[in-house]
């Protein structure tokens, strides 16, 4: 179950989602609006993405932690828009038989999601400014 | 040919629109298309070497031919999660 | 947040209760009665626990995991009792600012669980014979 | 003194009680309670080389001494989670 939504995430949902009688182990990853980063505070953020591409590449990524580790059931769903603090900005939730395998491809799945999905967060800083994020670009 | 290039996130915003046309040569590559880019669009120069290039829904390296018609997007490294 | 139950497990109530604004990352495990194991079915499981030195310990893992990662909230729900196939039998969830250290949390506390916590499970085999699970001891 | 045990799980099943009473000499070792409990209950025997003993709500060595009056428990390798 892969989606982009500009609604807020429904965890419990996702969870209930992925619970499954064959498997014994369930992880859910929730990425929330962290107030301070590097001593700088947020406000808000704004998530842009590639909907197309975001989805062909989300759905890439559960097809390969599935080819990887005995996944039963797996979700991944990103908002995007306009996010205040501790608003759920991504959900992935995964479940596998045993619980080694749950972590393992839970973290496959939020890590890889951040290196190769096109989403892009945009800073709204207490000092009014804002900016994009881009890992190793100087702004 | 004439490309269209979506641009997204800061590539947007230093472009100041969501797509650009460029005319290529057929048979140039995603090289040439970020060059182009460059000199096309002096805002987003200082952004070139960093932006990664998709051909459809899949990343694309330099030496890639755009087979014409293709979707063809531009964008910085991404920070979704 | 330490407890244990006879209650089914509300997930959705412990992953609010360790939200934070301070926090990046949320991990939720849940620990489920799964049908098959190693070709043998279960019907059902019974938990049974020393509750006091349970609760001691499980606050013992808590503490050593706020010593070791910057875990903003953390929370150890046990379900003791008679539990069906797919029933939540444990969750624990973990928020911290970045999710290294919330993964890393998490995957701790189930796994220090399941070493140190004095609680036992009864599986009831589908040809109707009952055991106890306890590892290393010849049946 | 007298030593109330507290028992779980499969020592539990085994011994057919909740809670032994076991008499040990003032100054007893947890690895004397265990000898004492398999000598004195048969049906533990089997089980007592791998019963982990609890005194207060800690886990205990063969080594420690008892102290009078303690909440002992015996029980088998844990399996919960």
């Amino acid at each position: 179950m892969i989606e982009l939504t500009h609604e807020p995430i429904d965890h419990a949902a996702l969870t209930e989602r992925v619970r499954s009688t064959q498997a014994g182990a369930v992880v859910l990853f929730l990425g929330t609006v962290r107030e301070m980063t590097n001593g700088q505070q947020t406000i808000a953020l704004d998530y842009d993405a590639y909907p197309e591409m975001a989805v062909a590449k989300m759905e890439e990524l559960h097809t390969r932690a599935c080819d990887k580790w005995p996944v039963i059931e797996a979700g991944i769903i990103h908002r995007l828009g306009h996010l205040e603090l501790g608003d759920i900005s991504v959900a992935v939730a995964v479940s596998c038989p045993h619980r080694v395998d749950a972590f393992e491809a839970g973290r496959f799945l939020i890590d890889r999601l951040k290196e190769v999905v096109p989403i892009w967060k945009q800073e709204n800083w207490a000092d009014g400014s804002t900016e994009w994020v881009h890992p190793g670009v100087e702004t | 040919m004439t490309v269209s290039v979506r641009l997204f996130a800061r590539a947007r915003e230093l472009a100041g629109v969501e797509r650009l046309q460029v005319d290529l040569p057929a048979g140039s590559t995603v090289g040439d298309l970020r060059q182009t880019l460059g000199e096309q669009t002096a805002t987003l120069r200082p952004l070139v070497p960093q932006l990664l290039v998709a051909v459809g829904t899949d990343y694309a390296t330099d030496d890639m031919v755009i087979p014409e018609g293709s979707e063809v997007a531009c964008f910085p490294p991404v920070s979704g999660g």
